[in-house]
């Protein structure tokens, strides 16, 4: 795999620096950068801190993650290595990068670990005092790396990282220990300075987080400026880059995960709609952080409930929909297929309900720090009898803001569940968000049946709007609509229960349409020359490396067409249409190809899955290249 | 809370229009009837009521009940009923089970909604058989009985519902029976006014499939010898002339009864639940002893209150409109313009 | 609807009878009775002994219970109707029959409930007795139908049923309430001698249960004896009527209903795999039977737990699976959507398991005791990631053995979870089940593995059988073999927790491919005249009103061919040779398309969904009529 | 069971070749080396040995023994381990599960098995917290515990594991520490001999996201003063030179602690539950009095041994190869014949 195929190559520009004029300067287009290490050597934060510099300097952004799976491997073993990737541009970029041209690592497991996935020429740091003979055979390394050539392809930068920390605290009033643990703001600086990144925003974020210990704000400043200054001073590092600023849209960004994203976008639903959020949830990775972060928000009516199970969350959760909430759970694959039999209930109750699902790797307990979109299916059909509810997906981690927004929109206007398919690469990936004004988001406001809807003044709790084919939402208090609902079928408009065949012919195929009439915006093409014959439809969080591979093909002449689907049921009404106007239409999915079922049976299109379930989100490349072959060879 | 005699409710206006549909004979007939009447004197309007239930004979109870109702799913009332009742403080959410609903497959959620202490009012109908689906056993059915699944008998301990509720730290446990109506209305009085879960357990026949189960205590030839009445502050005694006591052995945990001796005086606001658990021991699948009333009624703080008091305080500390605070929740952390 | 589109016209040839020399004798090719009556009536009872009685006499039969959704649904009242109908013929039929030619209606509410799907001319017996005003008003007859005009479409013959019971057995010292619960025997007797039925075994039945009350016996017998002798000796009754034995193959037969076929088939599956049955359960209609059934076979290891829920059942039988025994357990549909995450851990597993979802009507509680077949998505795709597993479905009530034992093979031989899709229909009705040798059986004895599968003598739990793609069964108990699995991502051959991408790709694709390579027959194809252009494909239970409607065009000249699954995962491999024989592909299903939907995304053709979702099996008529157009306009 | 000596185990045969990968100082180390130096001494073979655990840190525990072993999903360790043990009577089959694992989602199958008193080692880690999740409050947390998912208190009361397992009719209940080897031994010692379902509860240092849970009763300075060690038999006294005495006040059904006194003598086969019960009320939250040891040992049929003995009991009285009766099974009711 070459750098050069990861989309558009990494252009540099040399010129003699002005912040450092004794070091060289070089602009690049763009970077990626991977910090490794110990799972107790701070990577994940080390990372934030980079990517915050680098968000205050108006790069355009993408980072992610990678945990562990333990919660605490073993020290300085393979399992217990911790990363953190930012891939920065003077562009709009639309992934984390597929490879990195630098990669951070601070001890053996670290680079042990990551090496595979770097290009040849990529710049590589190491923390030397790491690199000894105890640490070297924990991972399995006869000899040290640095040492013998197996490493020749690389730029090594050697760096006694840790021991260079200790000296520059010294004389700060420091343990020992915390001096060491303070390394990793000595790697920042070191980066920060080789990248010419603003660092204020850090030492204003090491000042709140150390608060209440004064003597570690100065010591981890002290490290970041000890690393910056070993950049700046010695020989061992002789150019610095510069990325200049993205064009990117006025307005004020910050940078957010797709997980933080979905839980502002539930809280801004709430606000949006007038109604309390309630949300229901079990733990579980990676959606846990959904709950965390919503607990937070008591403060907008939001009610948090950590449930004994999946079952009975998603049960609080339409208990208090019922009772007029905008009823919430958020879960990952084995939580939703735990979730199917109430899912079931909210369909006959035609309740409005959100259903997040994180997704990771499967089945049963599978890779859960891994991501994967295998649970389209089991969202679609995952459920007793015909039970037809709202899919959607984000394609970014901002974009989760806007999917909770839409979920809640179909939920609470077409008074359905909806389940919104998230997945670990967009929950834990990050990307700056321009920040939306308030008045800009929908108005989700809905009224609640208040008085007898029948001119004889019976209150029909099944008798539908005619334009959305809602029943009235007749939450408990209402005064004069007493009235009971269950899951046994139930006849149309009165809702009382009906064995009567015809009735449920009528109910069943109601239910469906109730679903395929539901208002959802067509779905765009992106095929700028309007010369494309080949078009990639993906959905959800394919989206970055489909629209990196599609744009690096337009830019070596070859035309393709990409369309993104955020809705999966229903499906946009326009789609067949588009899906028409092409030659060749190839669906790229992290499961084993359930969207191409799905557009296979419903336009009889031979449309060519292209998948990929290995846990990992496609690299750009991967796809460029199984699309040049489809653009040149059909 | 309404005044009562304002709403000048009936039994009637709590009767729905749908035809009940239990097997003619049905204990939750009497139930129902017991419920119907004694809504009016809980002062409460009828559409701040709601009926909450699973799947089986006795969850068919919201139907008739005209309130709001939700006939939920097997098992799950009492996670449906929390989310409500988390959500309203203003509604009285009762939740109607079966032995099958709420201690097979519903188990986990009852002993957590107790736990919690939801501000819930759980009837456990309890028939000692599964009647909706025609008969098997249930969690409460004795060992070694023959039913549909079990034709060489049953080989598993049943629950004794109270001691399991106990162990689950409910704050008011009690029981009942469905032909008597007086004892019934007086628990469902209790139960009412409790703040926090109240579980009631009502014996119920179930005459189709397991007719008889409570007959001993039911029977005026032998009720008197083995049903005793839990009174408030009163000395616990039963059989004719008060000829039995309900003793406590010295050095003893448990409980015995006895002809003649220092009968125990009942307290049900004991905070320690080791005496209501003791009570709950006398009564066995054979009923020999079976006490009926309020075993347990002690305060603690409810689910809802507290989680409702955190959203509560939390907003009272807010400043601004829900706007303005979600633009200054949006713009929160580390920042960038670009002009 | 017209009885002439039932399939075959009904023939008449009328003769001089010989067992009553007085009354006339008519030959029928075949004839379809409805008794309906209250709940109370013994309805049941009455229609299962006219079919054995029709067994006794060689008729092909067929038979389908309604039975009331309530368990005492109030006496006398519409939902309180219990009714059971029985084909019989002289020919091999498919299906319980579409319409009644003679209903026997034991009270108003059982005319009223039923009357809607009499043909013109069909016979109606009524108990007039029942006609009262109090019985009348109950089911909102004004006026007795018996003296308006209402019925005059019908014969109508009314019988003072109760009233000559209790009369009859005046002497027999039985209460007078016994004597009137004896009615349908009354009714038995009558409508044994109309259709010249032979008695013996119904004689013998009643002194088998009533063995414990000799005079019940002989009250029961004396009704059923004054039955019979009020037909051959009133004039009420003019004709009577026989129907020739059917030409069947030679054997032994038993009329038997698809949960316990389905019953019997597990046991046997029991006995040829020589493993232990266990059976993990928890009640639901209409899959309870299966449970009952089974608790009464001990005597061949057969062990039932009836557990405290579906996770439970499903657990548990997992855990005897994973002990060297048969799992299986057995539910409906909402009982499957609980097991989903079981389900997903018994295929990361892959040990054998056997799921048994006999359908009913959904979403949610739906209509239990209704019929349906919307659960083919679940079993496909109800669970979270990459799942794969079997599916197969039973087509007729003795099918429900075979399928049983297949479902349990491909389970054993596989290592797999199999779903078995039964439904209401095929579930309660019945049919004459030659019955199978012992020995010709299929063997279904796989090994356990008892020692190392490596050369350097390791044991290494997921090293694959290279036919199968198997791994060892190595159960507990097995010195030498210890080991562990679970389900997180397992590597190839070892089934140690593996977190490394390429592993996980490639197990997800072979256990995809596992799934893909069972050995499933092909399907066959009906069409005798080798002539058709279109051709039906069906599934399951389907089967009998497709085959019965797809002959009765072939009578009247229309050329059709017929398909039918028995394996929906794997599907066969010569499936898509066979839908490409064909202009036209008509997929009919209780659900709204969820096999066409299978088909048409696989082999890209544009097949025709033709759905019914009202809780009923297709009547013949209904897919002859649909089919007639497809045939006739393409 | 084999002869111990014959069978010549040592720990070291019960550790499997998985590298142990809890976090450094978790308790879970303690409890493994504990587990895997008293095996030996069961005298069993290692594969008539199996761990069934649910999902959580604690039920990584399988992975790390030498035996057979099953690393389920969340919850279901009981039911899964409930097959396994009712049709394989020759195995020894231990469940491992955490306080998130049992008593949250798997609440239902682990009363359930204790009802039935399967022949199930059932392990509870308890930590407090959910570990592998990353450190959310768990049913057995103090209420108002700050944790990710409850940033302003937990607003529920946790459960006494002890107390509801008795609730749900335990036959064995008892409770131990992670890092106490010798007592962990001795009840994990009772548990293994005991006939049916053992339920031991184990007290386990979280240090990442609960450090210290249980430091009251483990840290030497603290420890004597609030650790009660029962002893089948014995005097229940604690502290220094026995100086607190756990009573039974008179009239009282519920335990105190008091200097001097009367000590109760232990005795954990009382077939009552209400002493245990009472003995499990003395620990809350706070573990200012909390026994450990075996609160209950009664014996009950297990379901296990009752299902096999119908199933044995049918097999003996029937005749025939099962392939001739599964012919005569077959041809069962009325049968015809065409020729
Ligand atoms: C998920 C699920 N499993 C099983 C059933 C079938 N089912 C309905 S009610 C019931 C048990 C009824 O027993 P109980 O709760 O005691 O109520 P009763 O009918 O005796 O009042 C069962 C097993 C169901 N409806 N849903
Ligand atoms: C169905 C399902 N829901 C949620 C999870 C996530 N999960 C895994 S372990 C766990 C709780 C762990 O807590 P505990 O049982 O106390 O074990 P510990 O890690 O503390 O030992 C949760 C919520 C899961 N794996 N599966
Ligand atoms: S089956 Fe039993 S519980 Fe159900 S309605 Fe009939 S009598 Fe009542
Ligand atoms: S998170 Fe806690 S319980 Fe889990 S391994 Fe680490 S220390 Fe142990
Ligand atoms: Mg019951
Ligand atoms: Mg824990």
């Amino acid at each position: 795999m070459q750098i050069s195929t990861l989309g558009p190559e990494q252009h540099r520009t040399t010129t003699v620096g002005t912040a450092a004029p004794a070091k060289r300067v070089e602009q690049l287009d763009r970077v990626v950068i991977r910090f490794a290490g110990d799972s107790g050597d701070g990577m994940q934060l080390t990372g934030d801190r980079f990517t915050s510099e680098t968000a205050q300097l108006g790069n355009d952004i993408s980072t992610l993650p990678n945990f562990p799976a333990e919660i605490r491997a073993p020290a300085g073993t393979l399992p217990g290595v911790s990363s953190f990737q930012v891939h920065f541009a003077d562009y709009d970029i639309l992934t984390p990068g597929d490879a990195p041209n630098v990669l951070v690592a601070m001890n053996p497991a670290a680079l042990k670990a990551n090496l595979a996935e770097l290009p040849a020429g990529a710049d590589i740091i190491v923390n030397t005092d790491e690199f000894t003979k105890r640490n070297l055979a924990k991972v399995g390394y006869a000899t040290s790396p640095l040492d013998d050539d197996s490493l020749s392809e690389y730029a090594v930068h050697p760096v006694a990282l840790t021991s260079m920390t200790v000296g520059a605290l010294a004389d700060a009033g420091v343990s020992k220990k915390d001096a060491e643990r303070a390394k990793n703001m000595f790697a920042l600086g070191l980066l920060s300075w080789m990248y010419s990144r603003p660092f204020e925003s850090t030492l204003r974020f090491l000042e709140r987080k150390f608060a209440k210990r004064p003597e570690l704000v100065a010591a981890n400043k002290a490290a970041f400026q000890a690393g910056w200054n070993y950049g700046e001073t010695t020989e061992a590092f002789t150019v610095r880059y510069e990325v200049k600023p993205a064009k990117m849209r006025p307005g004020t960004y910050r940078n957010i995960t797709g997980n933080q994203a979905l839980s502002l976008g539930l809280v801004a639903a709430g606000v949006r709609s007038q109604l309390p959020v309630f949300l229901g949830a079990y733990p579980i990775t990676p959606a846990s952080d959904i709950l965390h972060e919503l607990s937070k928000h008591k403060r907008f009516g939001v009610t948090t409930m950590q449930a004994e199970d999946e079952i009975a969350a998603i049960g609080a959760a339409l208990g208090a929909a019922y009772g007029g909430a905008l009823g919430v759970t958020t879960t990952s694959g084995p939580g939703v297929a735990l979730k199917g039999e109430t899912i079931s209930l909210a369909i006959a109750l035609e309740l409005p309900l959100v259903i997040v699902d994180v997704q990771r790797a499967g089945p049963s307990t599978g890779m859960p720090t891994k991501t994967e979109q295998a649970d389209l299916n089991m969202a679609l059909f995952g459920r007793h009898g015909e039970a037809p509810l709202a899919v959607i997906a984000p394609k970014s981690p901002s974009d989760c803001f806007h999917a909770a927004i839409e979920a809640a929109r179909i939920a609470v206007t077409y008074r359905t569940p909806v389940i919104l398919l998230s997945d670990n690469y967009v929950a834990n990936g990050s990307e700056p968000w321009l920040l939306p004004s308030v008045d800009e988001l929908p108005d989700l406001q809905v009224p609640f049946a208040t008085e007898p809807n029948t001119a004889d003044g019976r209150f029909l709790p099944y008798l539908r709007d005619p334009q959305t084919m809602a029943r009235p939402w007749a939450v408990p208090g209402t005064p004069g609509l007493e009235h009971r609902i269950g899951g046994l079928e139930k006849a149309d408009k009165t809702g009382d229960i009906s064995y009567d065949p015809a009735n449920h012919e009528f109910m069943v195929r109601t239910r469906q349409q109730r679903i395929d009439t539901i208002a959802v915006p067509d779905v765009d093409v992106e095929d700028p020359e309007e010369n494309a014959r080949v078009l990639v439809l993906g959905w959800g969080s394919t989206y970055g490396p489909i629209g990196a591979a599609c744009r690096a093909l337009r830019q070596r002449g070859l035309p393709i067409a990409q369309a993104h689907l955020r809705h999966l049921a229903p499906l946009p009404a326009n789609l067949g249409e588009v899906l028409a106007g092409y030659d060749k239409v190839v669906i790229p999915e992290m499961n084993l190809g359930q969207l191409a079922q799905l557009i296979r049976a419903k336009y009889l299109i031979d449309a060519v899955a292209f998948n990929q379930i290995s846990g990992l989100p496609f690299t750009a490349a991967t796809l460029e290249n199984m699309l040049e072959d489809v653009v040149k060879n059909g | 809370m309404a005044n009562p005699v304002e709403l000048k409710l009936t039994a009637k206006d709590f009767k729905s229009d749908q035809e009940v549909r239990w097997c003619p004979g049905c204990g939750d007939y009497s139930i129902l009837a017991a419920m119907q009447r004694f809504m009016p004197e809980l002062g409460i309007p009828r559409h701040n009521i709601v009926f909450v239930s699973g799947i089986g004979c006795s969850s068919r109870f919201p139907y008739y009940m005209n309130t709001y109702g939700m006939h939920s799913i097997h098992g799950r009332a009492p996670a449906i009923a929390t989310g409500l009742s988390a959500s309203r403080p203003d509604l009285s959410v009762w939740v109607v089970t079966g032995d099958g609903d709420a201690l097979s497959i519903g188990g986990n959620h009852l002993i957590h909604a107790l736990r919690r202490n939801v501000n819930l009012k759980i009837l456990l109908f309890n028939n000692r058989i599964y009647g909706l689906t025609k008969g098997q056993y249930s969690p409460t059915s004795e060992i070694g009985k023959i039913t549909k699944s079990t034709p060489a008998g049953s080989a598993d301990s049943p629950f004794n519902p109270l001691s399991l509720a106990l162990g689950a730290e409910a704050t008011f446990v009690a029981r009942t029976i469905d032909s008597d109506a007086k004892h019934l209305q007086s628990v469902l009085r209790a139960a009412a006014t409790h703040q926090g879960s109240a579980f009631v357990e009502i014996y119920q026949n179930c005459n189709i499939f397991n007719d008889g189960a409570f007959e001993l205590i039911k029977d005026p030839s032998t009720r008197d010898e083995h049903l005793i009445r839990l009174e408030q502050g009163q000395p616990i005694t039963f059989g004719t002339d008060a000829r039995y006591s309900v003793v406590h052995p010295e050095g003893s945990f448990g409980l015995k009864v006895q002809e003649g001796g220092t009968p125990l005086i009942h307290d049900a606001t004991v905070d320690d639940p080791a005496y209501a658990f003791a009570l709950s021991r006398l009564s066995g699948s054979d009923l020999t002893t079976t006490p009926i009333g309020v075993f347990r009624n002690v305060h603690r703080p409810s689910y809802d209150e507290i989680v409702r008091k955190q959203v509560h305080d939390a907003k009272t500390q807010a400043t601004g409109t829900p706007e303005q605070m979600l633009g200054e929740l949006l713009n929160t952390g580390d920042t960038w313009t670009i002009l």
